[in-house]
């Protein structure tokens, strides 16, 4: 009838994995955080895609929560990262470092 | 078993834990307690010496009211100690369930083992907290001291490992505030080392305390239980090679505790870097725990383990004392020779142990209790010198004597109770430590009485350099003498020197029942392990040893007329050598009917 | 819902060619949009291509039948997040160019790109596994049936997810708190303040004239 | 028989008093405390003996038991006391000549500051002395053995700022632990075979030969360091750093000759082994020998007779390890009047030249103490074996038993008699006779600031009546105390009140013909005289003789250097290499390692956290990586 839910877990699986790399590869925190964004959302297209396939609403709730969720850590972490930023101009994340042993 | 309508075993161990809540509780001196935490926390740099404290401020009463108390309840329990020959179990017996759901309750007795450690505990402890001068937090002060003393106090009491463990590891952090608070210069690095190398010790019991209730567990109806007469009822029944495998980790765990060479290295440092009333408890009490968990623990509950690892024991114990006594002589400080001359004395202790003989491990018992009075009064006397002379290197002294003669008097009593001189407590225990580990191990014997010749060797010397000579450092020659205070305050330790070593019957007839209970279940349990023979061998005495104890003028009487003529006889012939029935069995006996 | 719409009109050929090309266009979309945000160098840009992934996701939500969740999609995400992102971009003016290349750790780049690989290889391999999708059957409602997706949806959160929702209300409170008292530009009190910054402070308040002590 | 009990309890509270009180009763009470007390335990000494005396001769023991004082099981120790024949005559001689040492010492401590300390040490010393002799078993005894040798301690560092005298003493003590090494591996012996210390049970068994050899030679190792004898004879010497009067009660009269009593007592255990007889006589002979040898070439007044001490002692065991004990024992009473004698006056002697102890600067004191030079020459007679002095008879007997066990052995006593009347002869000649040295020395110590010397117009005086007391009491009992034993007229006293002890089982008895111990006596007479003579010929004129007194001998034969360098050197070197290498590089070494590798591994992985957020993530990204191969791994089997 329709898409085979494995086309869906697999383009969920390659987003994820180009948020992951994204996440470990790049410096600016801003960025980072998208590539944090492109992984949740990768995790939300297999929520709705097992939602399908298994024929429960219970995946789209969990979708559901997870952009509550994601929507908060967004604005915690804008928040922080401003305050980040008045502190010292520097963007990058790796200029922070302290906890270094 | 004896009980009396007070639980009077409770109180001893409670009774230091509320006195040092209460001395918690009291209102700070601030300015004592800032200026400590400044200069020794903060900054590596040692303390601009606050002045003495006097001891007796709220604090010091405090302890003083709660020490003396205990000791009041102590003498009250040695008193209360049934004599007769029934009194090889555990007495005074109080039991309740504590965690129930893991079999551990919260056990409490006596035998004759550890009453007169449960005394010396309690005698020395307000010696060592009013006795040495005091300087910074006294409130902290005594606290930890009364902690560290419930502590000590429930681990010869516990009759539930589980409670034992508690207390053998609470034991380590008074005593690691005590150093690292009060101590010397290198203070924090003595302190951690000997916290960390217990520490590691204890894991080894921990271990052998979890695998023994587990695999006990299956043979007691699947309950787990930690208490320690049902374990030590179940042990024997585990197979061969688990017994062995749990006393090696009681062992390993005890021996850094007591310390058995080559697990000493944390004692030197420590007992040097202690304050004065920290070394007296250290080497006085915290000593024995280990010794008393290895009889209690390793010989009561595996007696297997500990017929197997016996020879390993006694030739560590046999190279300890020679090594030890060759390392004591060396030593160039006094305190850390007074330090290493402890670590002879302990090995004293375990060989005596694992002799397996009545007379070798009742030796040990006394032996744990002379080495408390004598180091105790040993290093309360060098904190003295330390007072007054503010070193303690044999070069800075000499000649002491001369202006401190009573000092001198009293310090040569207490190191010739170390070097064991008859008539003084040490040549009983070491004597009797000695003969036992004849009787069944000769050579290990003929080895560690070599310590007979080397104790006098680095005592003397030691003592020469101190006292004796011509005074050649300007600052020996007008030394102030012992006070008052000081006298009365080393009085009691010098008194039980004295006492135990010219009648130690009444501590022998308390101890020897509970031994060789002790030893009855050993060779039970190991029958390879060449226990003598205690209660059915009797030698030849004559019939005036039956006169124990009466009137002077009757025992001679009785003597005189009873076996008059075998001395002089003349004739070889006449050997009263049948006359067997009489003398030992009154109390040898008392552990066959257990 | 239109996929359902081109299911019921034109039959199974139809409805499954265009569910096909919805998957094709949204994966286009998202991969695009994800390259984009991991390969180029200026936020802002990254903040587009990041728009564009959220709305090619919104079309596979729909191509699902998960059709309030894709309008929740682009409403949350392409509307709020992504506009707070550039507006943290703006705001503090970071818009430059990454230098990309630049590196303090050695290892980190390949290591990523080679964890992200096999990350990748692993899933791939465990999607061909049929095991996955074997669990208990749900408890909080079926899919299909008879009611909008909206309507079952609204049935689940506000019965058997009722608390996890309330407590996401909560979290929302708390993080708009979080915000406000992290992008608040304070004055330390003088409990905050380290020792030294203390005594700092009390020696400046010695040296000034009292009036202007008064003031502060 | 409630006197036994006074006999050590008198001393024990003396000592007790002057402990505690010693400083408030201050100089001379303590004094005379010291001696009342002592006088008193001889007293009740003397009363027990009469009313031995009185029954008998099998029958002659009382048995008191004190307490008991150690019981564990089968090891049950009484604190009781044994008075039987022996006991009693060694107790007779410790305090009477104990009494009247202490009586002298309150002359000669007269203005020490620690006069007290003394008498508490002197009493404490004879107490220990009574209860090592009375004590009914071994373990008692060792009780005042080793109170003895505490007292002695204590006693030869009572000077305890002189450096020489600390180091004595402590020399002193450790010598004696190396036999009481010995002496506490026979008690653990003892116990292991009989379960018993008590000399009835011990003393009356029947003991295999090789038993008993090593029972009888750690027996007398302890003897042996307590009587100084070879190779622990290197302390007594140096024990002439205490008191002179010290000198003479305990390392001439009386304690030294506790290994003679041990080894007397022990007899029955001795007698099943020859080979410990022959050890026990051959170590004798030795010692008396190299004693007398080195004796010769001292120049301390202290130190020869010191020499001379141990010398004797030597013969004490010739005769005891001979089979005699009755000649052991009366050579050991006798030697004690006589050496307390000489060394009182020698005391008597430094007490008049106010501590100059070299001969060599004494000379023609004849002249000026009128009591003390007739004492002496008493007993140097008796201690060079004239007849009819004590030192004859004795060492007489003693010969003749060692003729009848090796001639040998004979030999090397009659030589070293000879030599015992060579250097006495010196001693004396050097002291009394000649010219006065003492005046150049005087002035040089006068003019050094030591005003003290010869106030009273420069001249030695005779010392007070508390010191010439007891200097006469011992003079007459050397010239008439070989009556207790002399070998004719039935006046062998002291063998007929030991028979009991040493029955022919124990000691077989053995006859010398009579012809052949004439011919012994006058031999050992022609012996003494000659080194009498040559003794006078050789040093009448002359102060310095260096072919006389070669370095070697100076140096007692570098005995005790040879000892420092070859054994205490290494142990010394040892035991520093022990304490210092060992135990604090490779076993502290080893633990420091443990704590040092946890540090290292510590420093190195704390290089892992390096701080930047994305080096974390990776590791987070690994750890799923890894994770999911896992699962992998699971589902895909």
């Amino acid at each position: 009838m329709s898409v085979p839910s494995a086309w869906y877990l697999v383009l969920a699986a390659v987003l994820f994995g180009l948020g992951a790399t994204g996440l470990l590869i790049r410096r600016n925190v801003l960025v980072m955080f998208m590539c944090i964004e492109l992984m949740l959302n990768a995790v939300n297209l297999t929520f709705v895609t097992f939602s399908r396939d298994l024929n429960d609403i219970g995946g789209q709730v969990n979708v559901f929560f997870v952009l509550v969720v994601a929507a908060a850590e967004v604005v915690v972490g804008l928040a922080i990262i401003v305050a980040m930023f008045r502190r010292r101009a520097a963007a990058t994340a790796d200029d922070i470092h302290i906890l270094k042993g | 078993m004896k009980t009396t309508g007070l639980p009077i075993l409770n109180i001893i161990v409670f009774l230091p834990l509320a006195g040092a809540i209460i001395c918690l509780l009291l209102p700070s001196a601030s300015w004592s307690s800032t200026s400590l935490r400044r200069s020794s926390w903060s900054t590596g740099r040692p303390a601009p010496a606050p002045g003495p404290v006097s001891t007796l401020g709220p604090a010091g009463i405090v302890g003083l009211v709660v020490a003396l108390l205990e000791l009041a309840f102590v003498i009250f329990l040695v008193i209360d100690y049934p004599t007769s020959g029934h009194a090889a179990g555990f007495q005074f017996v109080s039991r309740h369930s504590w965690i129930g759901a893991f079999g551990i309750d919260w056990s409490l007795g006596v035998d004759g083992i550890s009453l007169f450690l449960v005394a010396m505990t309690a005698l020395l402890f307000p010696i060592a907290m009013f006795g040495p001068t005091l300087r910074g937090n006294s409130r902290a002060f005594m606290g930890w001291m009364l902690l560290l003393e419930a502590a000590c106090m429930g681990t010869f009491l516990s009759l539930d490992l589980f409670v034992f463990f508690v207390m053998f590891e609470i034991t380590l952090v008074p005593g690691y505030f005590l150093v690292a608070g009060w101590g010397g210069a290198r203070r924090n690095y003595a302190a951690m080392k000997f916290f960390i190398y217990t520490f590691a010790g204890s894991a080894f019991l921990f271990v052998a305390i979890i695998a023994l209730v587990v695999l006990a567990a299956p043979r007691n109806g699947g309950h787990q239980t930690f208490d320690l007469i049902t374990l030590a009822r179940i042990a024997g029944s585990l197979p061969h090679a688990d017994q062995v495998l749990i006393f090696c980790g009681f062992a390993v765990a005890f021996a850094v505790k007591i310390p058995l060479v080559p697990f000493h290295s944390w004692l030197p440092d420590t007992y040097t870097e202690a304050p004065t009333a920290g070394s007296m408890i250290l080497a006085g009490i915290l000593f024995k725990l280990g010794a008393y968990g290895l009889l209690r623990l390793g010989i009561y509950v595996v007696p297997v383990g500990a017929a197997d690892m016996a020879p390993v024991l006694l030739t560590l114990a046999a190279v300890g004392i020679v090594y030890g006594s060759l390392i004591t002589i060396m030593q160039k400080d006094l305190k850390r020779l007074v330090a290493y001359a402890s670590i002879v004395d302990v090995a004293f202790i375990v060989l005596g142990f694992f002799a397996f003989s009545s007379q070798g491990v009742t030796g040990g018992v006394l032996e744990m209790v002379n080495h408390g009075l004598t180091t105790g009064a040993i290093f309360f006397l060098v904190g003295i010198v330390w007072e007054r002379r503010g070193t303690l290197r044999f070069s800075d002294l000499g000649g002491l004597q001369k202006s401190m003669p009573i000092m001198a008097a009293v310090f040569l009593a207490v190191v010739m109770s170390a070097i064991g001189l008859p008539g003084l407590n040490g040549f009983v225990g070491e004597f009797l430590v000695l003969v036992g580990t004849f009787a069944t191990h000769r050579w290990w014997a003929v080895v560690a009485t070599v310590a007979v010749i080397t104790a006098a060797v680095y005592m003397l010397w030691a003592y020469q350099r101190v006292f004796h000579g011509p005074v050649l450092n300007p600052a020996n020659d007008a030394v102030a003498d012992i006070s008052w205070r000081e006298l009365a305050v080393v009085a009691p330790l010098l008194v039980g020197i004295v006492f135990l070593g010219v009648y130690p019957r009444p501590f022998l007839e308390r101890v020897t029942p509970s031994v060789n209970y002790l030893l009855d279940r050993v060779e039970q349990a190991a029958p390879n392990a060449h226990v003598p023979k205690t209660h059915n061998v009797t030698y030849s005495l004559p019939a005036n040893q039956d006169v124990r104890g009466g009137p002077p003028g009757a025992a001679g009487a009785a003597s005189a007329s009873g076996s008059g003529g075998a001395g002089s006889g003349g004739s070889s012939g006449s050997v009263p050598s049948a006359a067997g029935s009489t003398p030992g069995s009154a109390t040898a006996s008392a552990g066959g009917s257990k | 819902m239109l996929a359902a719409l081109l299911a019921d009109s034109s039959g199974q050929a139809l409805a499954h060619a265009s569910a096909w090309a919805v998957f094709a266009v949204g994966a286009a979309m998202i991969l695009t949009g994800a390259l984009g945000v991991v390969l180029l160098r200026n936020p802002v840009h990254c903040a587009l291509m990041l728009v564009i992934t959220l709305f090619g996701i919104a079309l596979e939500f729909i191509d699902q039948s998960a059709d309030f969740l894709a309008a929740v999609q682009i409403i949350v995400y392409a509307g709020a997040v992504v506009i707070l992102f550039l507006f943290v971009i703006m705001f503090l003016g970071v818009d430059r160019k990454e230098a990309i290349s630049a590196e303090p750790t050695r290892f980190q780049r390949p290591l990523a790109v080679l964890l992200g690989v096999v990350a990748l290889v692993e899933i791939l391999a465990l999607s061909r596994i049929d095991h996955w999708s074997a669990g208990t059957p749900s408890q909080s409602g079926a899919l299909s049936g008879p009611g909008s997706n909206v309507q079952k949806l609204g049935q689940a959160i506000y019965t058997g997810y009722l608390l996890p929702f309330e407590m996401t209300a909560a979290l929302l409170v708390i993080a708009v708190v979080a915000a406000v008292v992290l992008s608040r530009r304070h004055q330390p009190s003088a409990s905050e303040m380290s020792e030294l910054d203390q005594e700092e402070l009390l020696s400046a308040r010695r040296f000034t004239p009292p009036d202007q002590g008064d003031q502060s | 028989m409630n006197a036994a009990y006074l006999i050590p309890a008198l001393p024990l509270i003396g000592a007790i008093v002057l402990l505690f009180g010693g400083r408030r009763l201050r100089e001379p009470l303590s004094g005379w405390l010291a001696t009342i007390m002592a006088v008193g335990s001889f007293v009740a000494t003397v009363i027990v003996w009469v009313s031995l005396l009185g029954k008998q001769a099998s029958a002659r023991s009382i048995d008191k038991n004190i307490f008991t004082w150690v019981p564990v099981n089968s090891l049950h120790v009484n604190a009781g006391l044994q008075l039987d024949p022996l006991s009693i005559l060694w107790c007779l001689f410790v305090t009477g000549v104990g009494s009247l040492i202490t009586l002298y010492s309150i002359g000669y401590m007269h203005g020490d500051p620690s006069f007290s300390r003394f008498f508490f040490l002197l009493n404490a010393f004879v107490f220990s002395m009574i209860v090592l002799v009375l004590a009914d078993n071994y373990l008692f005894s060792f009780f005042g053995w080793e109170g003895v040798g505490f007292c002695s301690y204590g006693l030869i560092g009572f000077w305890f700022d002189r450096d020489t005298a600390a180091v004595a003493a402590k020399k002193a003590f450790v010598t004696n632990r190396v036999g009481d090494y010995g002496f506490m591996i026979a008690l653990f012996l003892l116990f292991q075979h009989f379960g018993s210390f008590n000399y009835r049970d011990v003393l009356h068994s029947h003991l295999s030969g090789s038993f008993a050899t090593g029972l009888a030679l750690m027996l007398f190792l302890g003897a042996v360091g307590k009587s100084a004898q070879i190779p622990l004879y290197m302390w007594l010497p140096d024990a002439m750093e205490g008191p002179t009067p010290v000198s003479a009660l305990i390392h001439a009269a009386t304690m030294v000759t506790a290994g003679v009593y041990l080894v007397a007592r022990s007899a029955p255990i001795i007698h099943f082994s020859s080979a410990a007889q022959w050890t026990i006589s051959i170590i004798g002979a030795a010692t008396a020998l190299l004693a007398a040898t080195i004796a010769c070439n001292q120049n301390d007044i202290k130190r020869v007779l010191a020499y001379s001490t141990v010398s004797q002692l030597g013969y004490m065991f010739l005769g005891e390890g001979s089979g005699d004990y009755g000649a052991g024992i009366y050579h050991t009473v006798m030697h004690a009047f006589f050496k307390a004698l000489l060394f009182l006056s020698a005391g008597a002697v430094i007490h008049a030249l106010h501590d100059e102890q070299n001969m060599k600067r004494m000379g023609n004191l004849r002249r000026y103490l009128p009591i003390t030079f007739p004492a002496f020459m008493i007993g140097f007679l008796a201690l060079a074996a004239i007849p009819p002095f004590d030192g004859f008879w004795s060492k007489d007997a003693i010969l003749a038993a060692a003729w009848h066990k090796s001639p040998a052995l004979w030999a090397v006593g009659v030589l070293t008699a000879f030599l015992t009347a060579y250097y006495m002869t010196r001693q004396v000649v050097l002291v009394f006779f000649g010219q006065s040295r003492w005046f150049d020395h005087a002035k040089e110590r006068g003019a050094a600031g030591d005003h003290h010397v010869y106030e009273a117009g420069g001249v030695p005086h005779e010392a007070p009546a508390t010191m010439t007391v007891p200097l006469v009491i011992l003079a007459a009992a050397s010239v008439l105390g070989w009556l207790l034993d002399a070998p004719f007229g039935g006046l062998d006293f002291i063998n007929k009140w030991l028979a009991p002890l040493f029955p022919p089982t124990v000691a077989p008895a053995f006859s010398v013909a009579t012809g052949t111990k004439w011919l012994i006596g006058l031999v050992s007479v022609a012996f003494a005289l000659a080194g009498l003579a040559s003794g006078v010929a050789a040093w009448r004129r002359a102060v310095d003789r260096p072919r006389l007194e070669p370095a070697v001998l100076e140096h007692a034969w570098y005995i005790d250097e040879g000892v420092s360098r070859t054994v205490a050197g290494p142990l010394t070197r040892m035991a520093n290499t022990f304490s210092f290498v060992i135990d604090g590089r490779l076993v502290d070494g080893l633990v420091r390692a443990v704590s040092g590798s946890f540090a290292a591994s510590g420093r190195q992985l704390r290089r892992v956290q390096t701080g930047y957020v994305r080096n974390y993530a990776l590791g987070i990204s690994a750890g799923a990586v890894i994770i999911l191969f896992y699962v992998s791994l699971r589902a895909g089997s």
